[in-house]
């Protein structure tokens, strides 16, 4: 008697939660996940390609899908803590496979050895280099992301790629960083 | 074999529920004040674990998404409430000792944990390994813990060893030294968090040790052309 | 698709349910039997701990009755009555001092009809290890110090630990543990004393022979 | 409101929370009267020297200029010219260091000294209140007028705000230890500081002024006095010692008890605050033509033999100033341009001064020792006590320290006014201001990368979405080529013309040939060009 | 020459860590000296051992963990929690006692945590408790003042005491605590708690030999010396006096309240601020800086949280005094405190 009791009792207990649940999974179905905006948001929007994908926002598809977060080498260890915070997983370090962090840097076309052959224009992702066929070409420091596609495709390798320069606006208070001369005691 | 070679791996170090998950303190604390007795809760969980994640495992594919969790949950408390009742019957004196932290193993996270991540995605066999060396290593850690929190407590091991493995094992028992005052904090709760925080440590300090060994050699990526088309 | 979601749902949630169910009980049914034999045996050992087997020759398990006083704690208590040739010999009660240090501590105490005590063994309690703890058979045989001991006047200053200026030795750095045991000890001799022809003429009625606690529980 | 009002015209002060009671040592430097350098040698006047955009160079090397001659046009945005500072050749044009901490170099115009200090026409005022507010405006503006407090933001801009004011406050407080720049310009020129002010009163439209000045300045005090006797609209504050008052946002607290919002400016709630020397320089500039070139500067600290108060030509090099004053430098000699609460350290001496310089200073080891290795935080709190701004500088230091920059902004970092009190009493010797700028700095230049990666992203949308674009139209143009071919055909064969069937197998042997010519001469070329351009679309330059 | 680079400010109150721990050291000298004459001998060496512990575990973390170890020794931290152990515990305990203690507070509670200033919890009252939790026999034996016993103890007895647990005359603890009355001494409020805890009125049970003046033998006058030398601490600006009105408006208002309505059975304000550890809680204890909430605001919530449980503790309580646990209660309680007594930055007030 006490078993049927019992497995009555939680079959129909069961039985009612099977139905609640499976009118909630319907009822509340979360549509559409603005997942990927977000870590795309984190991403530095490089579009360099150092993570293996044609652009920052297939990364984050990539990431959302359950792909590593450390792939990032122009975002470096903050991307990757931000990305971890995000996404709730530990941060790693980054992926040395893919590169590794350096300092923002920016192409600078040296002028007189360009062609025109307009082969950077199309390199780049963010079309921040100015000229037209046959014509010389520009950066637009501005624009540039450092990611440094065009440099492989110039024929005459006149592309460099250069620290951003250091200016008292955004200057990093490093006391140890700055040059002290050496003056000739004057008296 | 590798699989199985990695299931272990992260079974009894890397991903170890105990020291790694940090799943299943109440009953990992609150039973380690002996090494019998920390025994005696890893035997139980290893079996639960094992058992569930079989179960899971085999009926994975017959169980939607929604209403994996209390699949889960039902066949997990099913499994501590029938080891609750053997232990009940045939090992009565350890029963004694760990009666009321055999519930505790219904919400003990590490199973749930690998039933979810683990057993309900993969084959039964492939499972069953994954809770045996999940169960292991959650043992292990309890054991460990219940020796040094035994052995600063009370100066003693395998206390009461009889009461689980039988009066054989009476004899297992090792005087290290004699205490004329036993160090309650060890064997106190707190001396559990205490004791346990510190085997966690040494585990990243070897963690910590190894990395600077390994060093991996750095493979290339290829590089995608953002702008190939 | 909702309903057939909930269907769907509804049905597989609960065939788990029964199949787990029945699996609970099934072994349930097989380890009955095994669990009331530890859990009599248990206790047998306890009793006969303190009334030893050749003073009576009933089975003291079988002859139990509850019993309600307020005094030995909450109600009701079990009293295990030993007869020797049918004639009165002691009775184990299962009393609670309510006053222990980390709570209430449970007791198993035997006396004998001519009103001395028998035995007395702690069955449960949570005193600190190490101090309040030696009231364990196991850790200290401070319990045993009752053995023998009789309660006299209406008020026995004897039955207090040395400290309050009484016979029994308090444990150094815990008297509280020892001065509630004692006093228990003392209540229920009294009850004993008070109420002992009722209850052996009192017909066995525990008749679900589980005890209400299991004994000597020590963890943690 | 109105009770408030009541209480500020009762001669009610407030108190700030905080503050700290650094030795003054004033008396070093304030006894001797103001006097000036000759205009000789180098100046080097750095094009930007206050808070906004640079101007615009207007004169070339080896152009001749004459005192007063402006050097740069103002650009757009907060700009402000700067001036020749007296007559002579332009040498250079370029990057040289400026005084900024950073020892950073800038866009610096270098002029050589012809002794003769003429000066250009100047165009005076004979009666201010003829003139328009704008008009003042525009005057205050090419004579390039910026707030010498420290801060330096154009006057110009900061009077054109027109928001009801209750009070135009004139700051002569002068907190920071050393320091008499200011206590020595209200000794001497009292009078046109009262004028100035009366100015300043006109152009903001406002009518009543108050003069706050720390009390330990009894003879700036007694100069005012008299003279604001016939001043019913200028009131005299003289309030009690501490450091920071003389910030704008403590002194507009003790003032009037008020409380500048976060992010916002003291005309939000109807103040406006000016220092003494920018009240001096106003009326300079308004009633005698003569744009700012020069300011007061206190050279002073146990290791310069002459210290005192200078009128110093802006642009003029430390260099020269020191030898004037006969500094003695000892070994790891630190020179500070500003006070030692807030100043920072010259890299060099070649640095010239500019409009907010108010102090050069070169203490002694003994008076003020370097700073003793950090020690690990005890949270004993005493920087809380003493902050102004009541934040926890010790929570701020521990989220600097974890780079927690999204905590620092929750516990308002941006409210820190950098005054260094914090660091002042800080037992373990925490270089406390040290690791906010630090966060500061890397809070806005995060806040820049961010906007930028914006840009990028949306550019490369942008290029995306074009070279999609420009892809379907090329599909389309084949289609629509191919459809008309095809009609073509059609009606060729409509026509009863050659079976067009014929001309197309001829059209593709020959183009099976044609390749295959190709490959060869590509086997033979080697294969050089493979690969890079496959595929690319061509032409899309901008 | 070079010039020198430093950030501003480039001047400094010369009042450091080091100096801080000093002036602590200088106003707990009247306490410890009139602990010595009421318990005797046993103090100063509780202190030397409570010291060279401290000394030596400090020394040992710095080295495991490669850090300078003069620059720990110097700032004297460790030496304060030493002390503050030392004077915390029975005067003739066992010398393993103070030694696990120190070490357990140095090692455990202050360098496992990140050493000065990253620890959570006091680590002298951590200490103290852990000692309580696992030895609580010796953690109560309190030598009976010594106006109040039998026997003096010698210096060469109590290093014998300390060290081997006998005098020369072979007397254990337990025999020489037992007084004149042939009773076992407590301390007041131990004895207090037992006596009031069987039914005895506070009349009753104060009518013993230790109860005299106020607030019981020794204790009372303890009490005000470290009372004495927290007001210097306060004069000096060495701390602040909201932590120490907090506790002692903590403790003395519900004193006063329970005193009102229960005269019998609660113990009074006067006893309960002037016996056990108050003022040394009070003044030293949860005044660490380390450990106690930031703001002022904070501070007065932390020392009105830390006396209301010692309160508790005593009257409702395990133990008879709760000090140490109601310092480490309110150390936990302190990220809470803080968060929300956060005070208002200038310019955010009336602006939300």
């Amino acid at each position: 008697m006490s078993i049927v009791t019992a497995l009555l009792a939680l079959g129909v207990l069961a039985l009612i939660f099977g139905l609640v649940l499976g009118f909630a999974a319907v009822r509340f179905k979360v549509e559409s996940d603005p997942i990927v905006d977000q870590i795309d948001a984190l991403l530095p929007q490089t579009q360099c390609g150092q993570c293996g994908y044609p652009g920052c926002r297939p990364y984050a598809e990539a990431i959302a899908n359950g792909d590593d977060i450390n792939k990032c080498p122009p975002g470096g260890e903050s991307t990757i803590r931000n990305l971890a915070d995000l996404m709730g997983v530990e941060a790693k370090p980054l992926d040395a496979a893919h590169g590794t962090e350096d300092t923002k840097k920016v192409a600078v076309i040296r002028e007189d050895e360009c062609i025109g052959c307009t082969k950077c224009i199309q390199a780049c992702p963010v079309d921040a280099i100015l000229g037209a066929a046959k014509h010389m070409h520009t950066v637009l420091e501005h624009e540039c992301t450092g990611c440094d596609l065009c440099v492989e495709p110039c024929p005459v390798d006149c592309i460099d790629m250069v620290p951003v320069p250091t200016r008292p606006e955004n200057w990093q208070w490093n006391l140890q960083k700055i040059p002290v001369h050496t003056v000739e005691s004057s008296d | 074999m590798n699989e199985y070679k990695e299931l272990t791996w992260q079974g009894l170090w890397a991903n170890n529920p105990a020291l790694v998950q940090l799943l299943g303190l109440c009953p990992l604390l609150a039973v380690t004040s002996t090494v019998t007795n920390a025994l005696g809760l890893g035997l139980a969980t290893l079996l639960v674990l094992v058992g569930s994640n079989i179960t899971v495992s085999l009926v994975r594919d017959w169980v939607p998404k929604e209403i994996r969790i209390p699949v889960f949950v039902m066949v997990i408390a099913t499994f501590v409430t029938v080891i609750q009742l053997l232990m009940n019957a045939y090992v009565y004196g350890l029963y004694q000792s760990l009666g009321i932290f055999i519930p505790l193993i219904v919400t003990n996270c590490a199973i749930i944990g690998r039933a979810e991540a683990y057993a309900s995605k993969n084959p039964w066999r492939r499972s069953a390994f994954d809770g045996l060396m999940m169960g292991i290593g959650f043992s292990a850690v309890l054991v460990v813990l219940g020796g040094v929190r035994e052995i600063i407590g009370n100066g003693s091991l395998f206390d009461g060893a009889e009461l689980l493995l039988g009066d054989w094992a009476a004899g297992l028992r090792v005087e290290l030294f004699a205490v004329d005052y036993p160090l309650l904090l060890a064997i106190l709760p707190p001396g559990a968090f205490i004791a346990m925080g510190f085997i966690i440590a040494l585990k990243n300090l070897i963690d910590h040790y190894r990395e600077q060994r390994a060093k991996q050699p750095a493979k290339q990526v290829t590089r995608a052309r953002v702008t190939a088309q | 698709m909702i309903a057939r979601s909930m269907q769907r749902n509804g049905l597989i949630l609960a065939a788990f349910a029964c199949a787990a169910t029945l699996l609970v009980v099934i072994t349930a049914r097989l380890t009955a039997e095994p669990i009331a034999r530890q859990q009599q045996q248990e206790l047998l050992q306890v009793l006969n701990q303190v009334i030893a087997p050749n003073e009576h020759d009933n089975d003291l398990y079988q002859s139990c009755i509850r019993v309600r006083y307020e005094q030995l704690g909450p109600p009701p208590q079990a009293v295990y009555r030993a007869t020797m040739n049918g004639e009165p010999v002691a009775a184990a009660m299962e009393v609670t001092a309510p006053n222990g240090y980390s709570g209430a501590i449970k007791l198993l105490v035997a006396v004998y009809t001519d009103g001395s005590v028998a035995g007395v063994r702690t069955l449960q309690h949570q005193e600190t290890p190490g101090l309040g703890d030696k009231i364990e058979i196991r850790k200290n045989d401070w319990i045993t110090s009752f053995d023998g001991r009789e309660v006299r006047a209406e008020d026995d200053p004897r039955w207090a630990v040395k400290r309050d200026g009484g016979q029994f030795d308090q444990f150094t750095g815990a008297t509280i543990t020892p001065r509630a045991v004692v006093q228990a000890v003392e209540r229920a001799v009294r009850v004993f004393k008070q109420h002992q022809q009722d209850w052996f003429r009192q017909p066995a009625n525990c008749n679900e022979p589980v005890p209400s606690t299991v004994p000597e529980k020590a963890e943690p | 409101m109105s009770a408030e009002l009541t209480d500020i015209e009762a001669d009610r002060l407030w108190n700030f929370p905080g503050g700290i009671h650094p030795p003054e040592r004033k008396e070093l430097s304030s006894g001797t009267p103001l006097s000036s350098l000759p205009a000789a040698g180098d100046y080097r006047v750095p094009v930007k020297q206050h808070n906004g955009e640079p101007g615009e160079v207007c004169v070339q090397i080896g152009q001749q200029v004459l005192a007063g001659e402006p050097l740069t046009k103002p650009g757009m945005a907060n700009g402000l010219p700067v001036h020749a500072p007296t007559s002579g050749t332009i040498t250079a044009i370029g990057p040289a260091r400026i005084a900024h901490p950073s020892g950073l170099a800038d866009l610096v115009i270098s002029i050589r000294a012809d002794g003769e200090d003429n000066f250009c026409e100047l165009y005076p005022v004979p009666d201010y209140q003829q003139l328009s507010r704008t008009e003042l405006l525009d005057r205050l503006r090419d004579a390039g007028i910026a707030g010498l407090g420290g801060a330096g933001f154009p006057t110009d801009r900061k009077l054109a705000l027109q928001r009801p004011l209750d009070y135009l406050i004139i700051n002569g407080v002068e907190c920071e230890p050393y320091i008499t720049a200011d206590d020595r310009l209200m000794q001497e020129h009292a009078a046109e500081i009262v004028r100035g002010t009366e100015i300043l009163l006109y152009i903001a439209g406002c009518s009543k002024a108050l003069i706050a000045i720390e009390a330990n300045k009894p003879a700036a005090i007694e100069a005012f006095k008299p003279l604001l006797a016939d001043h019913p609209t200028i009131k005299l504050r003289i309030i009690p010692v501490k450091y920071p008052s003389g910030g704008e946002k403590q002194l507009i607290q003790i003032l009037t008890g008020r409380e500048v919002p976060s992010r916002g400016l003291p005309i939000d709630i109807g103040l406006v605050m000016h220092n003494v020397g920018t009240a001096f320089a106003v009326q300079d500039a308004v009633d005698h033509g003569r744009p700012l070139i020069q300011r007061v500067v206190t050279v002073t600290g146990e290791n310069v033999r002459k210290p005192g108060n200078y009128w110093v030509r802006l642009g003029t090099p430390v260099e020269r100033l020191l030898k004037r004053c006969d500094y003695a430098p000892e070994p790891q000699q630190p020179v500070i341009m500003g006070g030692p609460m807030m100043g920072f350290t010259l890299p060099d001496l070649t640095v010239p001064v500019v409009k907010i310089t108010n102090c050069i200073l070169l203490p002694a080891s003994s008076e003020l020792a370097p700073a003793q290795q950090e020690m690990p935080c005890i949270r004993c709190g005493a920087c809380s006590d003493v902050c102004p701004a009541e934040l926890l500088p010790q929570q701020l230091q521990w989220l600097a320290k974890a780079k927690d920059y999204d905590g620092l902004e929750e516990q308002n970092l941006f409210d820190c006014i950098e005054c260094g009190a914090c660091a002042y009493v800080c037992p373990s010797e925490i270089p406390l201001v040290h690791y906010y700028r630090k966060a500061k700095a890397e809070i806005r230049n995060i806040a820049r990368d961010k906007a930028s990666a914006e840009i990028a992203r949306e550019r490369f949308e942008a290029r995306q979405q074009r070279l999609e674009r420009e892809k379907a139209e090329r599909l389309e143009r084949h289609r629509q080529a191919a459809e008309a071919r095809e009609k073509a055909q059609a009606q060729a064969v409509k026509a009863g013309g050659d079976n067009p069937q014929d001309a197309v197998q001829a059209a593709i042997a020959r183009a099976k040939a044609r390749k295959a010519a190709q490959a060869a001469a590509a086997t033979k070329a080697g294969d050089k060009n493979d690969g890079k351009n496959d595929g690319k679309s061509t032409g899309d330059s901008e | 020459m070079t010039f020198k680079i430093a950030a501003s400010p480039h001047t400094h109150q010369r009042r450091t860590t080091r100096q801080i721990m000093r002036l602590v050291y200088l106003a707990l000298i009247p306490g410890v000296i009139l602990q010595s004459v009421f318990f005797g001998w046993g103090v100063w060496f509780q202190l030397i051992l409570a010291l060279a512990t401290a000394w030596l575990a400090e020394g040992l973390c710095m080295r495991l963990r490669g850090r300078p170890m003069w620059s720990a020794w110097r700032d004297h931290t460790a030496m304060v929690t030493a002390v503050l152990l030392a004077i915390s515990i029975p005067a003739l305990a066992p010398w393993w006692i103070i030694v696990i203690g120190t070490a357990f507070a140095v090692i455990v509670v202050k360098h496992v945590y990140g050493g000065v200033g990253q620890n959570l919890f006091n680590p002298a009252m951590a200490g103290y408790v852990v000692l309580l939790v696992s030895f609580p026999v010796q953690m109560t034996s309190w030598p009976a003042p010594t106006m109040l016993t039998e026997h003096s103890i010698s210096v060469v007895d109590t290093i014998n005491l300390i060290v081997s647990g006998y005098t020369s005359a072979g007397y254990n603890l337990e025999q020489l605590r037992t007084g004149i009355d042939g009773l076992t001494m407590a301390t007041p409020l131990d004895s207090l708690r037992t006596d009031l805890g069987s039914q005895m009125t506070l009349a009753e049970a104060t009518d013993k030999p230790i109860f005299t003046d106020f607030a019981g033998v020794g204790w009372q006058w303890i009490n005000l010396a470290y009372l004495l030398g927290g007001l210097v601490l306060i004069k000096l600006r060495v701390i602040s006096w909201h932590i120490p009105a907090g506790v002692l408006l903590g403790l003395g208002l519900p004193a006063l309240l329970g005193a009102a309505f229960a005269p019998d059975q609660q113990i009074g304000p006067v006893l309960h601020l002037f016996s056990g550890a108050t003022m040394l809680g009070a003044f030293f204890i949860a005044t660490d800086p380390v450990t106690a909430a930031t703001s002022n605001r904070g501070r007065l919530w932390f020392g009105l949280l830390i006396g209301a449980l010692v309160y508790i503790i005593r009257t409702w309580g395990g133990y008879p005094d709760g000090v140490a646990f109601a310092v480490l209660l309110g150390n936990m309680m302190v990220p809470v405190i803080d968060k929300y007594t956060r005070p208002v930055v200038y310019g955010h007030r009336g602006h939300p």
